[in-house]
């Protein structure tokens, strides 16, 4: 656990998708799927990101869409980072025998790191994976190395057209499933969500809200009682359950809740 | 019936004497509601500013690498006094009470909103006078007797009946003075302490400090010496009651503050160390403590250091 | 031939930037000849004061529990500046800058003792003018702008060439203003931080403060990020060299306190954790730190936090 | 190590001699004979003492002889008193195959630790303690439960008649022993010192000096350029040598340095 921020070094950058590029960064840490670092640009901010790989090294991968992405996108390999955590709670593998994986657009980043260990744990899965175009694919080799691989693309380009819920649907008609483990846009989630209560299937899903602290003081990132960077970012459908601002409100800085649609506004900007 | 660790700070009386620090969580009426459910025998809002304010950028806060706590610059976000009804409505059904802490970046501010903020019937206004983190508010009356008397007298002015608590800053050169001169003021309580400093903290491979402010106020297990000290001051200076609170982490730690002069104990930076159990954590070990060293009451063991 | 770590505080040349804290270890030439063969650039003394003092009664220092320094109440004692010709004499054969720390109770005492003291001819004095734990001694004088102008310029007038370097306190409101009166009153170096507060702690078992004075300064890890901000905003506001400490352990605090605008550093605590090798430690760390990311001297680390 | 004194319950108090009394204090802290602790009475004083058994519990022997000492004695078994500790280097079995042990006066309390040591490392000895006279002698069951045990009065009431150097004496110009390991007052310890290098015998000499810190930092309790509360209290021949205060010159609580008898006339006050 790295407590201040540390600089570490980019030993590599891997372009992704036209908008996703994925950094390793030198610095030795350990953490489970779904767990995430503050990464901080000196003189710019600090923002979260999941860590789709642990170890001596660590992977992030980061999609351009505002200022902090920006800056990122403009550093070079051997230039530095600040980088702390990692902090939050991850996916759970714990009575889970059968999973079905699912990434949709830069949160395909979040669930990358689950494979690997669905698969030395011995649990079933299949993954999806899903995007608006086939560019914007990524991080297929951290699911097709280690078992099954489903494609989406919003417009057919590539794969299963349509949205990764449609094939999330058909495998759970078809198929018995112990657990969903997915991140993406909340409205995918909202989705996912509804899939899994409809077919009684277990899910965890990572929720992503404006992060300040990290570490559980400072409630910018609440939905309801729950703090997403501690007590998530990954809940369970026990606990999504009681979410009733899920798909319908988040904060802006100022701490003020407004609805979903303001708050990407707000961000937009 | 009554537990041994029922307390009560200026009339309002308090399950247990932990009381949620200003700042931590009390964002929304959900997570104050978890605290209270967890153990806080009263919960403080995060401070309610006049405008709209995003506060700084990021990073805000973090854990100092020593292990002595955490160092913040937050920058007082605030959606705006006028702009929190739903919260209000909500926090009506907190089991606790609810502490409405303000702050503003002159006595006209601090007026209005705490105006506002006594229609919506808190338990208690907390008066954050003490900010290490903003150039304008904050700080600057905390540590003056003048204008810590000013903004203190023209708030209880407007705020009826409901008990007013400013909070001080240890950074003051005479606490003790600052104190006494709320109380004139009217004062019900104090609260002490804000965090410590500013301090700076830089990443000398990025040769630039850590927090975008620069500099941020101290809190926890560092500060607690500070705490107690200031606690300690005001207990012989003035005769309201005083929330303690500065590095409270566990049982001991409470028993401590509360042996100095506090009737109620703040928690805040705890919660980091120890989740939103940081409560029931305190609670328990407080009354075991006091059940092993024949303490009736937290007012019998308020001060008994000064004897 | 000049090694990377070779610095200068207002003429003075050290061979290493690390200084021994006034108040640790400073009693005698003996001790004070062994900092310097482990390492030390330059050395402190006790600080020395008029009269004959005995100090407060034990405990007069202890370790925090929680790990974050130490808090003292010494008290000043001091054997009175006319009593001690043979420390004089053989402080004489020390191989390194001998730093006289002096205090006194009123411009009066500073002047005298400082006059006195200059006859001895040290490398440079240091005014203690922030010392928390006498009631009218230190940091009276330490947190107002006009009595450490009055006392700096008095005292610079009676000891001739010797460069003068005020010792300020973490507790001044604006120390970036404290700093610049000292300036202008004709000092040659600033030294920040004192120690911090005061605190105090309570054995809830004793039910008494554990200090026989109560109160006592922090010092150590907890009190570094307080340091560094001090040392930054001096930085920014005076022109003169300024001698970091508070909390200094090792290099990369020393590279961090230089990053702020040190142009040496310190060190006090770091002997209670690390033993009299604490200079060789940090001395080493640092240069190792330097050499791993191209800096080939003090001078072009110093400040770069600032750009 | 207790860092911060703690409040430590007096279980049981054993009155020694018509001015020493050991006290047994609640506390588990383990440590090696010679090392101090720092007793605390609120609102009094903090004083060194010697630690002479430690363990589940910890044993200290007192004697009476000033403010903090008379206030000592004043506390009954069930009182508590604040403890910190252990502190400094205590005597070294390193290299040592046949040893002497030396206490005299109070300095009893600080080697009385050492035989049960000495014992278990299967370390020959004999011990040595003197008194003034008769009544004064304690502690003799630590000394005579593990080895043999000669004492001596000033005044001959009881054992040997005589200093223990005279004893000492005898005995190294009978035998060859290691090393000699001593406390009591700096006159003895003078002489101590003396015979040993007559007799080209290594020593370990525990010393005293006003304390104020007890962890190094202060410089009170310095002799030349050693600590006696942290390089010491023992010190070893090769340190003795080397230190031209000791035997001459100890500390006012000022700071200032003055003649022992100067310093004793003050102690006494
Ligand atoms: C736990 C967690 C893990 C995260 N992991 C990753 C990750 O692995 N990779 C990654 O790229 N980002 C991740 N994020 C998001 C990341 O932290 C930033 O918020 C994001 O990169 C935007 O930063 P920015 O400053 O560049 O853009 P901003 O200036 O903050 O936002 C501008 C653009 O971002 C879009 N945007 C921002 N946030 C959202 C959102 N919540 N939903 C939909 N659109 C949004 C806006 O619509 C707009 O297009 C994660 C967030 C959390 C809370
Ligand atoms: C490492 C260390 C270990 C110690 N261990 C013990 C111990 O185990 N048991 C114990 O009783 N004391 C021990 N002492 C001494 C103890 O710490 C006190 O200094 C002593 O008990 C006197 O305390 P007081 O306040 O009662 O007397 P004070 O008021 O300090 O002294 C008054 C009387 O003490 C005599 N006295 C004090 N110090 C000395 C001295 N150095 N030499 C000769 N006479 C002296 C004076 O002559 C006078 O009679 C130790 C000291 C040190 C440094
Ligand atoms: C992240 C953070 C935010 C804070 N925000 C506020 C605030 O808005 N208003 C306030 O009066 N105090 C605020 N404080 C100060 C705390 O309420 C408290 O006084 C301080 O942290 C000391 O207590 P602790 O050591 O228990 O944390 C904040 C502290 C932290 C660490
Ligand atoms: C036991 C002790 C005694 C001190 N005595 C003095 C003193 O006499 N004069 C002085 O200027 N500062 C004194 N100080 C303050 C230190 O010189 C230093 O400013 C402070 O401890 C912060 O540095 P550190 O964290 O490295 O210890 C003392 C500090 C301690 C802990
Ligand atoms: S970001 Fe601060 S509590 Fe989650
Ligand atoms: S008593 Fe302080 S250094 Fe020994």
């Amino acid at each position: 656990m790295i407590k201040a921020p540390e600089f570490a070094k980019i030993s590599r950058i891997v372009p992704e998708t036209p908008t996703v590029k994925t950094f390793y960064l030198e610095k030795e840490l350990n953490g489970i799927p779904g767990q995430f670092v503050m990464l901080w640009l000196p003189g710019v901010d600090e923002k979260p990101f999941s860590v789709s790989q642990f170890g001596k090294q660590i992977a992030v991968s980061i999609q351009k869409k505002g200022k902090f992405t920006e800056k990122c996108f403009e550093l070079k390999e051997c230039d530095s980072i600040g980088v702390r955590g990692p902090f939050g709670k991850g996916f759970s593998i714990a009575g889970v025998k059968k999973a079905i994986v699912i990434g949709g657009g830069c949160g395909t980043a979040a669930v990358a790191g689950l494979p690997k260990m669905l698969k030395e744990q011995n649990i079933k899965f299949v993954s999806i994976t899903g995007a608006r175009t086939k560019e914007e694919l990524f991080s297929q080799k951290n699911f097709q190395n280690f078992g099954e691989l489903i494609e989406c693309t919003d417009d057919g380009s590539f794969g299963k057209k349509g949205f990764v819920t449609e094939a999330l649907k058909e495998m759970l008609a078809k198929e018995k499933f112990d657990c969903v483990m997915a991140c993406g846009p909340e409205a995918m989630l909202l989705n996912v969500f509804k899939t899994c209560e409809a077919n009684s299937t277990q899910c965890q899903l990572s929720l992503e809200r404006f992060m300040k602290c990290g570490l559980g003081v400072c409630a910018q990132c609440v939905i309801d009682d729950q703090l997403v960077c501690k007590d998530g970012p990954v809940f369970n459908s026990e606990k999504m359950r009681k979410l009733s601002e899920f798909g319908k409100f988040a904060r802006l800085k100022s701490g003020e809740k407004v609805e979903l649609k303001e708050y990407y506004a707000w961000r937009q900007k | 019936m009554g537990n041994i660790i029922n307390a009560s700070l200026a009339g309002v009386e308090l399950k247990t004497p932990t009381i949620l620090a200003s700042g931590f969580l009390g964002v929304n009426s959900g997570i104050l509601k978890r605290a209270a459910e967890c153990g806080a025998g009263a919960v403080t809002t995060k401070s309610i500013g006049f405008e709209k304010r995003d506060g700084h950028n990021n990073p805000t806060v973090f854990e100092l690498e020593a292990g002595t706590g955490l160092i913040n610059a937050v920058g007082l976000p605030t959606p705006g006094f006028r702009n929190m009804e739903e919260e209000w409505l909500e926090l009506k059904e907190c089991k606790v009470p609810v502490i409405a802490s303000i702050f503003g970046a002159s006595v006209q501010e601090f007026v209005e909103v705490a105006e506002f903020v006594a229609g919506k019937k808190p338990a208690m206004i907390e008066l954050n006078i003490s900010c290490p983190n903003s150039k304008s508010h904050g700080q600057l009356f905390g540590t003056s007797k003048e204008a810590s008397f000013e903004v203190t007298s023209a708030v209880k002015n407007v705020i009826g009946k409901i008990p007013l608590m400013p909070k001080l800053s240890p950074q003051a050169l005479n606490i003790a003075e600052i104190g006494k001169a709320c109380e004139e003021a009217g004062a019900d309580a104090l609260c002490a302490i804000n965090t410590l400093g500013p301090g700076m903290v830089i990443n000398i491979e990025a040769r630039k400090p850590v927090l975008h402010y620069k500099t941020g106020g101290l809190s926890g297990p560092a500060i607690k010496p500070i705490a107690v000290r200031c606690v300690w001051q005001l207990f012989e200076s003035v005769k309201i009651p005083i929330l303690g609170l500065g590095g409270i982490t566990n049982g001991r730690d409470a028993v401590e503050i509360i042996q100095a002069g506090a009737s109620a104990v703040g928690v805040g930076t705890a919660i980091h160390y120890n989740g939103i159990e940081a409560f029931g954590k305190i609670n328990s070990e407080l009354e075991d403590w006091m059940q092993a060293n024949g303490f009736s009451s937290i007012e019998k063991l308020r001060g008994i250091a000064h004897d």
